[in-house]
């Protein structure tokens, strides 16, 4: 009944030649104007409708919810397929994995119908309303507040480090319902439409120029209650799935990643060097091995990790080490990139812009050991959750969350 | 390793993970630090029984292996080598009987072959030399055709196992290009002498050839048109080196793991400490990538697909980082874990050695980036996405 | 820096930290972000009244130090203008004006200096050319006999302030060995073309030289004698980089200890999580050693001993460790460490644009090679211990 | 009436050149047979003794305790004069500092007089009895007791990693004279003569077969009261100083070190690489300059320091500053020697014996890390006491010492 992987890669193969124009879409931080932005989110909104009219959407999810009710094996065989064709990248992170993945995991059926079908259309984007100002690492300790009023909650907070939420449709919002009980246990998780009164949108200016993340301001925003995700002051049994698909979205079969994706960026390495003026350098040469290495080895631990969490010889939380190496490998090879541009690493001409473009990223490099958990979380995680190591002891356990010390009030 | 064994492989794993417990621990190995062998020559023979010899030749010349993944076998047994620091010359025997089973002479089978499958031989393969050849491939001795035989001169180095060897596997240039001979510890002209090393129970040997007189019959292959070969045994080597040296990460972060918890300083046990909790935690990444890497080698040798690249990519990342970690390990047991009386150095003898012979970390990062030239420079001449 | 000021370099120090406090504070140094020039120049001028652009050059041409050691006290108002990352052609004018009070001729010091010295002119030194002579020292651009002056013709990079500059001083090649010229850069076929750059204040620009007649009036020193200017004009632009550095990387720590001891995270500060307090102190010791260093490469220049060798040291180490300590304090701040509105990169932009101009790590290291060969091969030549 | 800089050198100079052999001493681990080593203690004491009877031992020691009572002036201008040439330095630490210096602080005239002019003739060796077996890093937590028995101690219990206590005569130590109190409330020091009733010596073979260290078991062992330092269960005020004198020896002015000693050890670098045959590689020779840099920075930071501390700009805590340094660049360097050894790193021949010798320094990379406090240590007291971090919080603060946690017993 179900489709072969042989069928399902000639019908995907058949449908993607005629239909999905060739290119490679990946993530340059910063780079686009907002008009080439919002371009490029029509484009995304516009591929993810030509996949879901081929029936190249959903692959996991069940027929019902408009998916095509396969198996993590066919989503890799689409992969395959679409090697060297554009692609919804936009729409990947975090719309299908943690969104798509928490609403249909903890969805009512209700929620389920409506949405998913909408995200795979590509009609809905959807944020994380997770961070919050003055929140660090701390993602339980959201002070976000969500009171009932009849069949409605009404949310009073700000949110931070939202990515695109300029551009988007919903976001999972995490909000605390009870300010009495220990942190973890009065929290609660909301579908929040951007376009509900009282969200304000404020754009953040990265260091890099970048203007991709948001804060929201909510005031007094009113939810009705089926817009609620889990049960009330249940929502870190939400929260701890959420974050564990966020953690493991580069190994999800809910994302789509073209095969051979990052292979450019591999050789973009020797290239770099080339184009530098130090290919016949062995110092420069080593570095760019090193980088490789980095880079494979990183490609096999994600593959080995989840490989281990299925066969439930690892658990879940393994997804932290694949973070943890992502952090480490990202940061040496953005170091060695920097150390590969030379005198040019500081200022370059308009001709060696190719060059000064990884000068920017040396620029920013913690961004992605800061985005998306930091090094130090992923670090915590791996050492108490897969080693077993003893936890570390904070005042914040325990006690009722309005007792906690917070330290001097934040803006 | 591999998380996903066969239920013979696992037998076979735990086979020989008992036969290891039981005659080599960590007193024997410290008992063979000063043995001229290194290892004891019954205790190899019995692990030969045990089909630690056999796994990497085809069945139609005496061998056999456990799956349909020869490697991947062997790995296993290196992988517990590793895990002991176990002493025996298991990588070369292993190295030259593979290249044997691949091409071999139907003579070198018969007469050479059955000894090193039954333990009661030892061979060993010869590549490394002595500066400035000393770089991974760096190959100057010569083969020159001396009657319908070959002469042979040069000085080999770090060869494994060099004073137990009945036979050498040499590789050289010859004046058609590399060649590769079989060559008897005993012929004249031959002059081995015992290298000193950081492992306790790895001997390593240098061997002189001075105009070492072979008859054609000791040719392996065809002379000129060796590479092949060489690149196979090369890759062989670095997947059991990595094979080794994740098992003996294993060990180590095992040990350090019980100690940390066992340990109490200041009222606490150490494993509490958030500095040395983010440590861990980090080399547990190193390890599990470790095991990715190490795997990820060995799958791309049996598939003969980017062999070469995954191969340098292990040893690049596993020789990098299995030193790091066994010396963070011996750090966290404070004085303890430099006292010889502690098993943590064996390990982090045994993981120094792998990583630094057949290709030191430069050696592989600097092949990782010959390939990646070549692929560049086709990419740009063939203007398509790799 | 120097830890023992004598009471008129404190009272300097003070004076220029409070000048910069009200009129180069961080939202004055955002504000310049898209700025021509980078800087204002009213503000440079009365920075000039302040004495930041007369310390290197002596009495006799118009300057004048506040010690006896007028490198020390430049150093000072680096440091400062790390401290605050502020705008301003500080190095490139001080290293002109310095070589034209050693070695510029009387025309020169009279028609230049004084506009230097007043801060109505600015200068700047060109030195870097394009790959594949970027490395430290490498020289390509060629000066050759014209009648009776020279002709120019070369590309020089990473001129600071080339944009705001009325004379660039040139460091060329000639028949007989290195030479220098001091340019207006009105001077037909003289073409100026900004660079882009890290640093939010600070301008390069892309400097070519097409065929451009300058008179024998032009030369600095002595043509195909050059070589000891263009070194002390290296050492005097290290030493201000290093001190800058310093500067900027004495802000970010200092920002950042406030912020681990205010920001609670789980109840408490995060400057009480043991593996946040290791790293700190781990950049302590970075900040430290580099006060260290950079102020014994500013003695080493000063007392002409060691001078090269302590400035290479200084670049190697600072600009290594320089860029590591500011994003650790980036990544300390978490998200609002890599936004626009934090100061955080400020401080970081101004210490990686120091550790890539006038020589990499990578160009100052190898450089210290180069010493320590030269004292090697004098040791093994003379047979004396160094 | 003191002697001038001028004069001293001029006197120094003269006798230094008659009466102390050219060479060069230093110090490298596990590389004597013992019969060399005894040899090397003699022709130390012997050293000591020349400079001794030549006026140029205990440089800032008062004149009635056998010293100079000069400065630290002084003390730079001896190790200046004294380049090149022999000097006893098994004799420097932990004999003059920080034994000799823990004396001078706390000592009694009686004891003073006693033992520091043995010292400074060479006639007395002395050692620390400081750390113990299961202790750690938490030298506080010493376990040795002493009992009070009328006039006399009666001390059991065991010391480790003491340095070369098989060939030394006296040493420090630190026992427990008081459980009932949290830990730093009741310690006491004592002076332990070696050949006393109840010490046996074991010695401890290191990684690389170096026997340099010992372990003492102390049974029953009776020291008169007139041995003990400072005041009865006030050990820790004296220990306090003591360690504090540990850590700063390398820029101690109680010790001789002559000036260009570590010259070589830069020079070296080059040296290796050369021949190692790698010395036209940009890739070795980066390399080489790192460890350079490093090294160069290292000694300005130990001139610095100091400085810092006399001037009181800083605490004397600060000494961790450079000891943490040491710690990151001697790791730094062994690892850049190995590094440069290429293939000879794991295998070399009898002629290649000077590579193999790094590489066997690399194997025993952590000794340096571990002995006098663990890199760990420093980095504590560096953010706690430099940086004025919040404290760790323990178990053991403020709770008699016999109720804190112990976990399994160590042997």
């Amino acid at each position: 009944m179900s489709e072969s992987l042989d069928e399902f890669r000639a019908r995907a193969r058949a449908y993607i030649r005629q239909h999905i124009p060739e290119g490679v879409d990946s993530y340059t931080m910063g780079s686009d104007s907002d008009e080439e932005e919002l371009e490029d989110v029509a484009r995304s909104r516009e591929l993810q409708r030509l996949l879901h009219d081929g029936g190249l959407t959903g692959i996991l999810v069940p027929e019902q919810y408009g998916g095509q009710g396969l198996t993590a094996a066919h989503s890799e065989v689409l992969n395959e397929e679409m090697a060297g064709r554009r692609h919804p990248f936009r729409l990947q992170v975090p719309t299908m994995t943690p969104c798509m993945t928490v609403i249909l995991e903890f969805g009512t059926e209700e929620q389920k119908k409506k949405h998913i079908p909408a995200i795979l259309r590509g009609d809905e984007i959807w944020m994380q309303m997770l961070s919050e100002p003055g929140g660090g690492s701390d993602v339980a300790g959201a002070q976000t507040r969500a009171d009932r009023d009849g069949d409605e909650w009404v949310l009073n907070g700000s949110k931070i480090w939202t990515t695109g939420a300029w551009w988007a449709d919903w976001a999972l919002c995490l909000a605390r319902t009870n300010w009495d009980v220990p942190k973890h246990r009065g929290l609660s998780v909301f579908m929040v439409p951007f376009d509900a009164e009282g969200v304000e949108m404020h754009r953040i200016e990265l260091l890099n120029g970048s203007k991709e993340f948001c804060q929201e301001f909510l005031t007094d925003v009113h939810i009705p209650d089926s817009c609620r995700i889990g049960d009330v002051d249940d929502g870190w049994t939400v929260g701890r799935r959420w974050m564990f698909y966020e953690r493991s979205f580069g190994s999800s079969p809910h994302t789509l990643r073209p095969a051979g994706g990052t292979m450019a960026t591999f050789g973009e390495l020797y290239d770099l060097a080339h184009e530098a003026g130090r290919a016949d350098d062995t110092q420069a040469r080593e570095l760019v091995g090193e980088a490789r290495a980095l880079a494979l080895a990183m490609g096999q631990l994600a593959e080995r990790i989840p490989a281990a969490v299925t066969s439930g010889r690892m658990n879940d939380q393994a997804a932290s080490v694949i973070r943890l190496m992502g952090c480490r490998v990202g940061r040496r090879l953005s170091t060695i990139r920097w150390e590969l541009l030379g005198s040019m690493a500081g200022a370059w001409t308009d001709d060696d812009d190719d060059l000064g473009r990884w000068a920017e990223a040396f620029l920013s490099r913690q961004v992605s050991e800061i985005g998306g958990g930091t090094t130090e979380m992923a670090r915590n995680v791996v050492s108490e959750r897969v080693l077993g190591l003893p936890r570390e002891r904070t005042p914040d356990q325990g006690v009722p969350f309005r007792d906690v010390p917070m330290g001097p009030p934040s803006r | 390793m591999q998380p996903q064994l066969t239920n013979d492989q696992e037998l076979f794993a735990d086979t020989t993970r008992r036969f290891l417990q039981e005659h080599a621990d960590v007193e024997a190995v410290r008992g063979l630090r000063r043995d001229e062998r290194g290892y004891d020559v019954g205790y190899w023979r019995r692990g030969a029984e045990l089909g630690w010899t056999s796994l990497a030749v085809g069945e139609e010349h005496g061998g056999g292996s456990i799956s349909d993944n020869p490697l991947a076998d062997l790995t296993i047994v290196a992988y517990e080598f590793g895990r002991h620091a176990a002493p025996g010359p298991l990588i070369a025997t292993n190295v030259v009987a593979a290249a044997l089973g691949r091409s071999g002479t139907a003579a070198q089978r018969e007469s050479v072959l059955p000894s090193l499958l039954s333990g009661e031989g030892v061979a060993s393969w010869a590549i490394a030399e002595p500066r400035p050849h000393d770089r991974l491939g760096g190959i100057a001795m010569e083969a020159t055709p001396d009657g319908t035989g070959w002469s042979l001169t040069g000085t080999k180095l770090q060869v494994e196992a060099g004073g137990s060897a009945d036979h050498i596997l040499v590789t050289t240039t010859s004046p058609t290009g590399p060649a590769q001979f079989l060559v008897a510890t005993d012929t004249p002209g031959l002059t081995l002498t015992a290298m000193q090393s950081i492992d306790l129970t790895r001997r390593f040997a240098e061997v002189v050839f001075d105009n070492v007189a072979v008859p054609a019959s000791a040719v392996v292959g065809e002379v000129g048109h060796a590479a092949a070969d060489v690149a196979q045994q090369l890759r062989i080597a670095n997947v059991l080196q990595c094979a080794e040296m994740v098992g003996a990460m294993d060990a180590a972060m095992d040990i350090t793991l019980e100690w940390v918890m066992d340990r109490y300083s200041f009222g606490r046990p150490l494993g509490g400490y958030q500095a040395i909790k983010h440590r861990l935690a980090d080399m547990k990444t190193w390890l599990e990538a470790s095991h990715g890497i190490a795997d990820g080698a060995a799958h791309a040798v049996h598939n003969d697909e980017r062999a070469d690249e995954m191969c340098s990519a292990a040893k690049a990342y596993i020789g990098a980082q299995g030193p790091e970690l066994c010396q963070e390990c011996v750090q966290f047991h404070g004085g303890i874990g430099v006292t010889y009386e502690h098993d943590m150095h064996l390990f982090l003898r045994r993981v120094i050695v792998n990583a630094t012979t057949h290709g030191t970390v430069t050696d592989h990062r600097l092949r990782l980036t010959d390939i990646l030239e070549t692929q560049s420079v086709g990419r740009r001449a063939g203007g398509e996405a790799a």
